[in-house]
């Protein structure tokens, strides 16, 4: 078969998202169709999404796997391919509108709520924490920053310091971490909104001779690296390769009339000392769950079937 | 100054009435100077009122203050003898004041049109539009007046110096002033423009147009001048009719001190090795086949009309625009690569446009005037503002530059003291050929003899120098001998014996 | 930003050498590409898409044509279009009302321009830096008024303004045609176009004119401040959202265009209709890269190279002149 | 403001240049933010914050100060941020492929001084204006960059290598030194060398400098390269610092770079600035981020406060000038 699949992602500097894409890629190939992607030249630019889209449509492509740079700004976006019918899968943040063939993704804020679970429970209910949050206004940052702060008012011993943006970049978190050493003698746990900011700040934390347990969020090759080196307590990953992989599997099956699924919402994974094993492989050499496995993680099947 | 002659200050010469417009006791002061004091001056309808004086003396000032583009500290002002109040440009328009400034206010990327008629454009019938085609109507009929043969529509960066002249002295003619202020309106331009100048001047005045006009050439002065008014060190030091004065008288008051305006020089006897010469040159702007050659110790002038290509040589030699053909030896070297080059080569050159071309205006003087011999001056590369500044202040002194310190911003200088920087910079460089184009644009009789005083002794110890100047009178003086050009080619050589200003104006206009 | 043009000066800049610019060529020889190289791209549906895409850049681009010909800048475009879109947003949600919503981004749009005009004519600041301040704080205020999340509920007429038509034509198209026109009126038909000019050309000659140029430097400002308004509308409409990011850094391919079309950043030099071609040649070469499928970052080389070589062609074009 | 004054006015004898005198506004701005945040928060003044702040602006500075000499000439470089990117990739890729530091630092330096000279010849012989010059080059190294990342990023340098960007000396850290080390020799190369006032003479009028004899063309070619050399040394710290390469890595410095330079009280129009000034403008924006760290201003306000601080500080200084 010849199908092209248009994968949609927000970024090319975010790991995350080379996950999604090398993810459906592995679902293409091992299912004889092609991939093309679109990546807006500016990150999460929103009107250069939608101008994707329009150009895409004039192609034609078989399918579309969808990661909406803003859930709620494309759904015009969205519309535009349902009137096009050409079928879409969403995939990582849920769209807030327009007609999807399946919905695969985890949510940031049960990421966030766990990963931040994980750390306060590892600190022993009791603590100062501060939180390095994302580019504000981006949804992610949003619902994670939401998860933490949660988190933290499960346990009334621990004490949130500061809440201060640092815009999921490595230098940001580094120079906000060490500003807020200086105000804050004890720090004991850092919540980062990303694993890049985590990584800037246990550097900051090395820079000081402190010690604090940091957690991120992705789990990137290099957060990996930092949980084997003891640095990093953990960090929180919906699996970006999986999403990858389903979202493609569903959107080429459905094509050629196979059985599909309607939503997969993954289970947050808080990635640790105790189980990164499966993470610490190059994303080349990861394989996609088998179909049953991928129907097995379905949260909901579709009513009828095309 | 007890020893300056003076004129009678109390007995101004008779006049016709009440002045259509009249200052007293005007004092301005910038920082460091103070540009006039306690000056007195009036104008009556009819007449050309020359207004004289060195280099800073005050007579741009005055002017500005009287068009309300300067406020002064103190003064009054009266038009037809009522008291009035100019605070601003546009109140000076209300009294009929139009200023064709020393320092230009054209628009560079607006056309002709647009700038003879900046602030008074003509509305259409449709409300908020413009009338272009009344326009372009009136701006051909304003160079008609003044008979400048361009397009109205050529936007005025496209223009040489002397057009640009023309299209500022159309600007302030097309307001339909009873009181026209022309600050030095000949500087820039050739004899022809000038002639046509001084008929509209003429036809003016014969309307009763009152005129003030700002010179340094004193043909000029005798030629045109109703009345004079000599300005010194921002004071008013005399007033004086033309047919009662004598150019030396004028020049006494203006410098407070005697003046050989005869430009006095030996000239060269034997001529040294050749330090400029030039084979079948062409460039890419336009000049073909020029042969010419600079020896050490001479003058030679390089005459021709405006736009004949006298720049265009200057700057192909320089290596300031690509040599298409021929080539350019300096002391028998061939010359190659840009001004760089030549500059490192021994050249300077001199640019006509002093503000565009030769200064860097934000910059102080003491900077100005380093900038050319900085790799003379710091042979190791390395600057010392200290040294920098005394040498500046040799500079200063040997040219006589009036300003209140080397560290003085550039900009606020006379016109005539910038032109002596632009001079002063190549002397620090070890310069051994000067080209000077326009050298004495704008320069006071002091300065200018000066100036040449200058050239002569850069001459005698050994230097060549290649000189542009649309004054013929100043080729006549000062030159060795002198190329004519015509059309982008040199057409003549005139050897000392022949060099007068009928065989210049004969052999340059030739077929015309 | 002088642009070293080194052989300009007024007595050397003689004849006028009669070619076409650099943006003139990129745009025709890259329509022609991808008409070769991508058969979906003459399309008129496609070539439709172009142009609607290129509105909401135009609508910036215009005001800021006239702003740099004032030797100025607007950082805070993007980030003032942001936040009017947001309190247009805001308002028609509350309020249903589309005019409303409409006043109210104007407002913000004049309320910024107002004081990136106050600053530079009156306080003297330096644009570059003013305009990054109004950019910081229109940003926060865009942050603050949408708590960081999107505006949604935006009723579906809203919608219309970006994807109705008339006649077959597409409002934005109409909207952006009718803007063209009248900046085109405003530069070359008007006293404020010729103003313009001589702002950025020789302030010291409007003043010697009478003309008091700091009034109408804030009011050039004030119009970029007002068509930052206009495309916040388009952009509301076309999202069917405000959105805190929305069109953050939008003012850099503003800018870009400008230049693109041949406008200088010195002297007053300008040109409206070079702009109009420098963002329809962005639009399309996005557009035909989208088309034939090319790699994301290939494409963000891509269009760096474009924009150096239109403007090496005008650099060519300047020397041997 | 009125201590400044007394100074100029009040004590004639000592002669204040004029850059001075403006240098003295600007310093005030800086201090006056300083006092501020010390009577604000305990935090602020202490030894440690201090040197916090150094080693932040130092970041800056680095980049800040090569696009000072290019502002000079009356241009831009837009390209130092992109040009960050892609020298610390290859200088990361080629420490880990060597195991070599010092070859890795030399790539990092070759890399953005390469990019430097491309940018000097598109504007010196080319003649692009150096706005759309860089602008294009921008977007062409992102691009490079983020084919050649592919989204990743590498991470991990040697602990010998890490000194450069997190080591102390003396108990200053080696950042701080480096810093002190530029500003000492971007300041004696802009105010005391012969090529150093050449520059200023082409960013005041490059006509007139071209015919003043001055090779504008390697002139100019020379700030591009050194502001790209500076990218690449900001590269370098950024790698020992971060211990990690990402394509965008100093994308969000570009802005921030040139508002130094210009807070530092330089013209885009050219001839006017000092690598000094814009020490002082690094610090400045330092300072403002510090602060706001320190009181926890929310993180919504952080933008506008910014903005309005900038505004404030240039504000200052320009008051400041009319007076002397
Ligand atoms: N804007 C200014 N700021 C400071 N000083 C000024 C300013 N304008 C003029 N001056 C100073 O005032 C004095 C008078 O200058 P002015 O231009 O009136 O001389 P001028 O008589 O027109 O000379 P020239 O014949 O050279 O044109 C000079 O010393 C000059 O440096
Ligand atoms: N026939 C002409 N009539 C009027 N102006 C002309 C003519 N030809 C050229 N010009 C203009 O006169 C200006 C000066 O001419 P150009 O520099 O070529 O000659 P030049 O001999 O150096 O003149 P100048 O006496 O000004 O130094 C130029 O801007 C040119 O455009
Ligand atoms: O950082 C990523 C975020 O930007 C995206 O929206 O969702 C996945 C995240 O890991
Ligand atoms: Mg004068
Ligand atoms: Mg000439």
């Amino acid at each position: 078969a010849d199908e092209t699949i248009a994968v949609f992602t927000k970024n090319q500097t975010n790991p995350y998202f080379q996950t999604v894409r090398v993810g459906a890629e592995a679902a293409a190939k091992s299912m004889g169709a092609k991939v093309v992607h679109y990546i807006p030249t500016k990150p999460d630019s929103i009107p250069e999404q939608l101008s994707q889209i329009e150009d895409v449509i004039v192609k034609k492509p078989s399918a579309i796997v969808f990661v909406p740079v803003d859930y709620k700004a494309m759904v015009p976006g969205v519309e535009q391919i349902n009137d096009a019918k050409i079928p879409v899968v969403n995939v990582t943040d849920r769209s807030a509108g327009g007609k999807f063939l399946a919905f695969v993704g985890a949510d940031d804020y049960s990421l966030g709520l766990e990963t931040g679970r994980y750390l306060l429970k590892e600190m022993g209910g009791k603590g100062n924490v501060v939180i390095l949050e994302g580019v504000k206004g981006s949804l992610t940052n949003i619902d994670r920053v939401r998860g933490f702060t949660d988190a933290i008012k499960e346990n009334k011993d621990v004490k949130l310091l500061a809440s201060q943006p640092a815009n999921y970049q490595r230098l940001q978190g580094l120079q906000v971490m060490e500003n807020l050493m200086q105000s804050h003698p004890q720090i004991d746990g850092v919540l980062a909104a990303n694993d890049a900011m985590a990584i800037g700040a246990i550097e900051a934390l090395d820079g000081a001779n402190r010690k604090a347990k940091v957690i991120g969020i992705n789990g990137t090759k290099e957060a990996i690296d930092a949980i084997k080196a003891g640095k990093l307590l953990a960090s929180g990953d919906y699996n970006g390769f999986v999403q990858g992989c389903i979202g493609t599997m569903v959107a080429i099956r459905s094509l050629r009339n196979e059985a599909i699924v309607s939503e997969v919402v993954l289970k947050p994974t808080v990635v640790n000392a105790s189980n990164y094993q499966p993470y610490d492989v190059p994303l080349e050499a990861r394989t996609c769950p088998s179909w049953t496995d991928a129907a097995a993680m379905a949260t909901k099947t579709p009513t009828k079937t095309n | 100054m007890a020893t300056t002659p003076r004129l009678e200050l109390a007995a101004p010469p008779a006049v016709p009435g009440t002045p259509i417009l009249e200052l007293k006791g005007i004092s301005k002061t910038f920082p460091g100077v103070k540009a006039l004091d306690d000056v007195s001056f009036a104008v009556w309808p009819g007449e050309v009122h020359m207004l004289l004086g060195e280099n800073g003396a005050g007579k741009s000032s005055l002017m500005k203050v009287l068009c309300g583009a300067y406020q002064a500290d103190a003064g009054e002002y009266f038009h037809n003898g009522e008291k009035v109040e100019i605070r601003s440009p546009a109140d000076a328009r209300r009294f009929g004041i139009a200023v064709i400034f020393q320092e230009f206010s054209l628009v560079p990327y607006l056309d002709v049109a647009q700038n003879i008629f900046l602030g008074r454009e003509f509305p259409s019938r449709i409300p908020g539009l413009l009338d272009r085609r009344r326009l372009y109507r009136e701006a051909q009929k304003v160079l008609d007046l003044i008979g400048l043969e361009v397009d109205p529509r050529t936007k005025v960066h496209q223009l040489g110096v002397a057009q640009q002249q023309m299209v500022e002295i159309g600007k302030a003619l097309s307001q339909d002033a009873r009181i026209l202020v022309m600050d030095e309106p000949t500087a820039a331009l050739s004899d022809r423009e000038t002639e046509r100048l001084f008929e509209v001047m003429r036809q003016l005045q014969a309307k009763g147009v009152a005129l003030v006009y700002i010179s340094h050439r004193m043909a000029e002065v005798f030629a045109l001048g109703d009345r004079i008014t000599v300005l010194r060190d921002g004071k008013l030091v005399g007033r004086a009719l033309p047919g009662e004065t004598s150019p030396d008288e004028l020049v006494r008051m203006m410098v407070g001190r005697n003046v050989d305006m005869s430009y006095p020089r030996r000239f060269a006897t034997e001529p040294g090795e050749v330090v400029l010469e030039t084979k079948g040159l062409s460039s890419s702007n336009g000049i073909r086949d020029i042969d010419l050659k600079v020896r050490a110790g001479e003058i030679v002038g390089l005459c021709g009309l405006v736009g004949s290509g006298r720049t265009e040589v200057a700057r192909a030699i320089f290596g300031a625009d690509a040599v298409t053909a021929g080539e350019v030896r300096i002391f028998g070297k061939q010359r190659t690569g840009g001004p760089d080059a030549a500059a490192f080569a021994g050249v300077g050159l001199i640019p006509e446009s002093r503000k565009a071309e030769g200064l860097a205006l934000i910059r102080t003087v003491s900077d100005n005037l380093a900038v050319a011999g900085l790799p003379k001056l710091f042979p190791n590369m390395m600057f010392s503002p200290g040294k920098a500044r005394r040498s500046a202040q040799e500079l200063i002194q040997r040219l006589r530059i009036v300003t209140p310190s080397p560290n003085q911003s550039v900009a606020v200088l006379s016109g005539g003291n910038q032109q002596k920087v632009v001079i002063g910079k190549w002397l620090a460089a070890g310069t051994r050929l000067f080209i000077f184009d326009e050298p004495t644009r704008g320069i006071d009789v002091g300065a200018k003899s000066e100036i040449f005083a200058l050239i002569d002794q850069l001459v005698a110890e050994g230097a060549a120098v290649l000189m542009i100047s649309s004054e013929q009178a100043e080729i006549v003086h000062v030159c060795d001998r002198a190329y004519v050009m015509r059309g982008k080619r040199i057409v003549g050589e005139l050897s000392r014996a022949d060099l007068s200003e009928e065989n210049i104006v004969r052999m340059g206009m030739h077929d015309e | 930003m002088s642009d070293h043009a080194l052989s300009s000066a007024p007595g050397s800049a003689r004849a006028r050498i009669p070619s076409v610019p650099g943006v003139a060529v990129a745009l025709v020889g890259l329509s022609v590409l991808f008409a070769v190289a991508s058969p979906g791209f003459l399309t008129a549906g496609n070539l439709s898409n172009i142009l609607v895409q290129s509105v909401i850049l135009l609508l910036l681009a215009l005001p800021m044509t006239l702003i740099i010909m004032t030797e100025g800048l607007d950082l805070s475009m993007g980030a003032v279009l942001t936040l009017a879109s947001l309190v247009l947003a805001l308002i028609v949600v509350a309020t249903q009302s589309l005019m409303l919503g409409l006043a109210g981004a104007l407002c913000v749009g004049l309320a910024f321009g107002l004081t990136n005009g106050w600053l530079v004519a009156s306080l003297g600041i330096p644009p570059f830096v003013a305009t990054l301040g109004t950019l910081g704080a229109a940003q926060g205020l865009a942050l603050i008024v949408s708590d960081g999340q999107s505006v949604v509920g935006i009723p579906r007429f809203v919608r219309l303004v970006y994807s109705g038509e008339v006649a077959g034509i597409p409002n934005p198209v109409l909207i952006g045609a009718g803007f063209y026109a009248l900046f085109h009126v405003l530069l070359y038909h008007t006293r404020f176009g010729t103003y313009i000019c001589a702002l950025g050309g020789n302030r010291e000659a409007l003043t010697l004119a009478g003309v008091k140029w700091k009034r109408l430097l804030i009011s050039v400002y004030m119009l970029g401040g007002a068509m930052a308004g206009v495309a916040a509308l388009l952009m509301t409409a076309r999202m069917n959202a405000g959105h805190p990011t929305a069109a953050i850094g939008m003012e850099f391919d503003a800018i870009a265009a400008v230049a693109l079309g041949g406008t200088s950043f010195e002297k007053g030099n300008g040109w409206i209709f070079g702009t109009l071609m420098g963002v329809l040649t962005v639009g399309v070469l996005r557009n035909g890269l989208n088309l034939m499928a090319v790699p994301s970052s290939v494409q963000v080389a891509c269009i760096g190279v474009l924009v150096i070589f239109a403007l090496f062609l005008d650099g060519m074009r300047s020397k041997k002149s | 403001m009125s201590l400044a004054g007394d100074i100029s006015a009040g004590t004639p004898r000592i002669h204040l240049s004029k850059d001075m005198q403006q240098l003295i506004y600007r310093l005030l701005a800086a201090g006056l933010l300083c006092v501020a945040l010390s009577v604000a928060t305990d935090a602020f003044f202490t030894t440690n914050n201090i040197l916090n702040v150094l080693r932040q602006a130092s970041l800056l500075f680095f980049l800040a100060s090569g696009l000072t000499l290019v502002i000079l000439t009356g241009g831009l470089d837009l390209s130092v941020g992109a040009n960050i990117g892609l020298s610390a990739c290859l200088a990361a890729t080629v420490i880990k492929a060597t195991g070599s530091p010092a070859l890795g630092t030399l790539t990092g330096l070759a890399t953005g001084c390469a990019i430097g000279v491309c940018n000097g010849l598109m504007v010196a012989k080319l003649r692009i204006p150096s706005f759309i010059a860089t602008y294009g080059m921008l977007w062409v190294l992102h691009g490079l960059t983020y084919y050649y990342m592919a989204g990743e990023t590498i991470h991990g340098f040697p602990p010998g290598f890490r000194q450069i960007g997190s080591g102390y000396f003396l108990g200053i850290p080696i950042p701080v030194y480096l810093m002190i080390g530029f500003l000492i020799a971007g300041t004696v190369f802009a105010q005391r060398t012969v090529w150093g006032q050449q520059i200023y003479a082409i960013g005041a009028n490059p006509v007139a400098a071209r015919l003043t004899g001055i090779p504008v063309d390697r002139r100019l070619i020379l700030v591009y390269a050194f502001s790209g050399a500076m990218a690449g040394v900001a590269s370098i710290v950024f790698l020992a610092r971060l211990n990690s390469a990402e394509g965008d890595i100093g994308e969000a410095m570009t802005l921030p770079a040139i508002a130094a330079v210009l807070i530092g009280g330089a013209s885009l129009f050219g001839g006017v600035g000092s690598v000094f000034g814009t020490f002082v403008g690094a610090l400045i924006l330092t300072l403002v981020l510090n602060g706001m760290n320190l009181l926890a201003v929310n993180s919504s306000w952080q933008p506008l406060v910014t903005g309005v601080i900038v505004i404030f500080a240039v504000w200052l200084d320009m008051i400041g000038r009319k007076r002397s």
